[in-house]
């Protein structure tokens, strides 16, 4: 049974998974970078080691370093979290060399399906529904026009060593075909000198839907229904939700079903998460399998009842899931908003700085999870993703009503954030409605970006309020002088003098 | 005694006229307001106005005379206009016309420095990368002209809002 | 339909009432006495009007004030929360003559369980089991003894007008029953100047257990189950936890009905608490029923999966139950832990002060209901309830190991409070084993009040700390001169008078 | 340097050996401890000690001498002693032999005062009833004695540790 757990992150996820150790009398280690001395994590588990200087490859992503943590603190199991090495299969077999268990799925099943080609190949093997496409890359003009006739337009084509975009092209007449395939071959050979692209079918209205399983290491899988996340920017998530508005109980028993088929077909282990893309007639496609916890793991918590963390050490720990397929059920509904210390008038540049004041929401239904505090400096070189806001209501009516009375108690400042921008979300036609695709965010800017009002009085108690602690700043400064001054030019020699002090 | 009170566009004369324990009355443009008005804690307020309850919020940004105003529903920068505020804008104008400070709003780290002192720039050159929070941002030059300093070099972290190329476009 | 709510209570309760108004976009009032200008509630409603000085005669419990607010500020309803005016069947009088709508049950289903003799009989007729004992009060002395022939000891005998405990008298053996039996009516006689007493049946090991209902105007009841609240020190709830780790479903059954016949008997309209004592062989008798929101309510809200006080305002609309009881489960397990600001170690006196700091836990499954703040000075006035912790977990283990967690993390300075002790009730081994009646904290106090170990460092470490804040400080007062300085006594002199700038 | 650190009975010799940074090296009682100190914020610490994370809290009771410190898991009265201290330490003892006052240890209300300057007081005797929280307190003479000075009146508030009756047992 293990005892002690390096969790080899940082930020809201390591607070959340040594949270979870707690609650299961389990000793907690945490990892930290030159910037991350005075981070939630360190302060908040019972251990805390130094793996190198602030960039992650220093630190977090850094295998030696962390394994000798582990070795010297006696921890007995690793738990990798999401991003950094969560999704690298090198680790869980360094883990294994050094006799630490690693709470994750095996390398196996994390390269079979982080290989795009390999995991669609076993997918289809599998029975679980693929874009249709090509399977393989190809390099022939003649081939691939054949393909693109056989899948219809429009299509999606891609470099096959791409990636970031480059050497993609969306085709969606007849006579951009020939253009469209040359370009994207032409500007796959330049920038990775390898002319191979795939073509798949394009989904005009996406959804993107993905469900969560559990699988234990006896052969058990259990699936915990959807995460509707097809609020994003730059396919970044920024808000999930479940159940998702669209899908039906029969889609939904379907989709689940592919969804456990899909990690049996691996041998999967531990909790995992299968992403489809679904068109608006409910046709749902393999899109790839995340072999960790995800970021909006909380939301199926909620709604099923689960501690996944504590699942996921369970399986780690041999044990048979406790979960009956049958017995779960989704219990109200969930809404996941992200917080990101970003500016969204500016680009959602990425906003680091030092936190001077924070309310958090509280109350029914609600829940947070963070890992900034007042004082606290967030670091410039990870991600800007500084909390959570989980909210739960009886039906999607009354999460959608909380999320936004939460949103409204939730302040953030000394550093920008996209929190208003969140709220502006809830009160979004589209999403009010659960009518929304992935282009949600690109359809809606105007009214996503728009300003807030202000009640008549508002401004002018504003400007009061800024007078008044500006006097009351003046006054503090030199009490006695500042009485006698009659003009604003003696005011100004003086409070400068008076304030250097 | 009237103040001068700037947000956004709008400059408004504000009186207070008189403040005793909780009880605020001012004038703003010759409008009154009778205020309850008490500090919470450090930089917030409680104040209501024909009792609405409002919630202020004042972060610094310079010195004493800038604020950062959150309320609940939305956030401004407001400016208190005294005779230094007055001599430091005409000052800001004069200067702006021929130099240029290139600075990243946020803070972050210079990955890349296209220019030294003393070259020659022209209107859209790249002069910096900053990367900040996994994300890169170039800064151009906004005309033709040169560069009269550099304050930073490669590999370094900067502040937000800290000088980092100083060009004369005159 | 109501659109503007006054609340007309203040704390933990008001915010949580204002909470629940805003997600259903219903505006709030808020009053406040002159000790609250800056409590919690004043800063999170719409609006706030005063309505006296700080003595809850003069204000919380002042009508006339209260109403005039109602009406100046042109709230359609009043939610009067929980102490205060909620039981006084006056106060739903003078609403309705004010033409308000007031949150609650009826001013005759009020005074009906306000009343103990009336209760006692009402809830007799409608089958529900009583304490067997006197229904009337007696006044002479050989009914009184046939009385406790009949009803077998150990009985309680009570001064009828009585309370406080004064004329109380527990006869457990034969030769005790006319001496106590003469104490207490001598008692009685010289405290209220009425000598009638009450006798009844005396629980050994008692159980409060309370059901939850809801009613509607339409004559719909349904009851949410139950709520064990033994964990009580001087009949104040300290811990309070659903489902009870007593009760069978059988009885759960058989006291829901009870609980429903009870609300029925009473016309009873709204959200109302029916509180029986339990005997170790789950005997069950009615006790009272509360005829308001009870501070516990959110354990049944977490487990049932309903917001208590979006009912109670969907009620006073008229509205139909949209709950049926066929459809109400509990799903897992809740427990509440009350903070209050008293010092365990000085006879839990009362600790009134200014909060300097916080540290509120979050995370899976924790909710935090509270009203005090960093800065926030607890007035003297009233009640030192301060916040509410509820946990929720799969089981009563998860329930119990997260309550333990969240407690860990709670942390309020600068008043004393009852946090370790509440943590100190998660371990010990009444509670964790669910064996435990309302004698629990007498019966373990030596557990309860011990002291906590810290590890061989720890009290070294808190020292160092001690003299490194010391040294900071005496640096920041004076760099220049410190640095000089060799000795003690030289310090002293000049230490002070830098201090004093 | 070496300074006297006092907690509950046991008072330590404490030598800060050297500190850079982060870097805290010093003995209590000659056992050494090598920390990696930060301040958190004001009067909030983060230690760590052989690995061991441990949160330190400190709130100023008395001046800059004597604090109360939260760890998780327990609390504790933590004072330096300096010259001054021993100073008043003696005084006080010398002092508490023949005079005591009555105060509260939390703040309330005077509800009732029995007892007036000059008053002639016996073991055991109700000197003043204190209200707080919705409880009310009495308070009594550990002895015979005489009141000295009574420094409120009734209805009157007070805090916590005031003063609030002077009584002279010798």
């Amino acid at each position: 049974m293990i005892k002690k757990i390096l969790v080899a992150n940082r930020g809201e996820i390591a607070v959340r998974i040594i949270r979870s150790c707690r609650e299961m009398g389990i000793g907690t280690v945490a990892v930290y970078s030159d910037a991350d001395r005075c981070a939630l994590h360190v302060l908040y588990a019972d251990e805390a080691w130094h793996i190198g200087p602030s960039p992650s490859v220093q630190s977090y992503l850094h295998i030696d370093n962390i394994l000798a943590a582990a070795r010297e603190s006696g921890a007995d199991a690793i738990h990798p979290g999401y991003g950094f090495l969560s999704e690298n299969p090198e680790f869980p077999e360094r883990c294994k060399e050094a006799g630490i268990i690693f709470i994750g799925p095996s390398s196996h099943a994390m390269s079979t399906m982080g290989d795009k080609i390999k995991a669609r190949k076993t997918m289809t093997a599998a029975g679980v529904p693929v874009v249709p496409g090509t399977g393989d890359a190809i390099t022939d003009e003649l081939e691939a026009l054949q393909v693109i006739r056989e899948i219809g337009l429009p299509v999606m084509i891609k470099a096959s060593a791409g990636g970031g975009g480059k050497g993609m092209r969306l085709v969606k007449r007849e006579e951009e075909v020939r253009p469209g395939l040359r370009a994207a071959r032409s500007e796959a050979s330049t920038a990775f000198g390898d002319d191979a692209v795939f073509i798949e079918k394009y989904i005009e209205s996406p959804h993107h839907i993905e469900f969560q399983i559990l699988a234990d290491q006896h052969g058990n899988i259990v699936q915990l229904f959807e995460r509707e996340c097809s609020v994003q920017r730059r396919h970044q998530k920024i808000v999930e939700e479940t159940p998702s508005p669209i899908l039906t109980p029969e889609r939904r028993q379907q989709m689940g079903d592919a969804a456990v088929a899909a990690a049996r077909a691996v041998n999967y282990e531990g909790a995992g998460t299968i992403e489809f893309i679904v068109d608006k007639d409910l046709n749902y496609y393999f899109l790839e399998m995340n072999t960790r916890l995800q970021v909006e793991h909380p939301i199926t918590e909620r709604v099923v009842g689960v501690d996944l963390v504590k699942e996921q050490i369970h399986i780690a720990n041999g044990k048979p899931l406790a979960l009956r397929q049958d017995e779960l059920k989704q219990q109200g509904h969930a809404i996941e908003c992200r917080v990101y210390a970003e500016d969204p008038e500016n680009q959602f540049m990425p906003a680091p700085g030092r936190v001077t004041h924070i309310d958090i929401p509280y109350g029914v239904g609600v829940r947070v999870d963070g890992s900034i505090y007042e004082g606290f400096e967030i670091p410039l070189y990870y991600d800007p993703l500084i909390a959570k806001l989980i909210v739960w209501g009886k039906d999607r009516k009354e999460a959608l009503e909380r999320s936004r009375r939460a949103l409204q108690e939730f302040k953030i400042t000394g550093v920008k954030n996209n929190l208003r921008f969140l709220e502006r979300i809830m009160h979004t036609a589209g999403f009010v409605e659960g009518d929304y695709t992935t282009h949600f965010i690109d359809d809606n800017e105007d009214t996503l970006m728009q300003d807030e009002t202000c009640d008549e009085h508002c401004e002018d108690i504003v400007m009061i309020s800024a007078l008044m602690e500006y006097l009351r700043k003046i006054r503090k400064a030199s009490p006695k002088e500042m009485t006698a001054l009659k003009n604003n030019w003696k005011d100004y020699s003086r409070v400068r003098s008076v304030l250097k002090l | 005694m009237s103040y001068e009170v700037k947000l956004k566009d709008r400059i408004a004369q504000i009186e207070v006229i008189s403040h005793h324990g909780n009880k605020l009355l001012v004038a703003v443009d010759g409008r009154e307001y009778a205020l309850d008005f008490v500090q919470i804690s450090r930089g917030s307020y409680s104040i209501l106005h024909e009792n609405k309850s409002y919630n202020v919020e004042l972060i610094p940004l310079e010195g004493v005379k800038k604020y950062n105003v959150n309320t609940t529903k939305k956030s401004f920068e407001v400016e208190i206009i005294d005779a230094e505020s007055k001599y430091l804008a005409s000052r800001r104008e004069a200067d702006e016309e021929a130099d240029a400070v290139i600075s990243s709003p946020i803070p972050g780290k210079v990955v890349k420095l296209y220019v030294k002192e003393g070259d020659k720039v022209e209107a859209g050159q790249t002069l910096v990368v900053i990367s900040a929070m996994k994300m890169e941002s170039e800064y151009k030059a906004s005309g033709a002209g040169s560069v009269t300093a550099v304050d930073v070099s490669e590999g370094e972290s900067v502040d937000g809002r800290q000088p980092i190329i100083h060009i004369d476009y005159s």
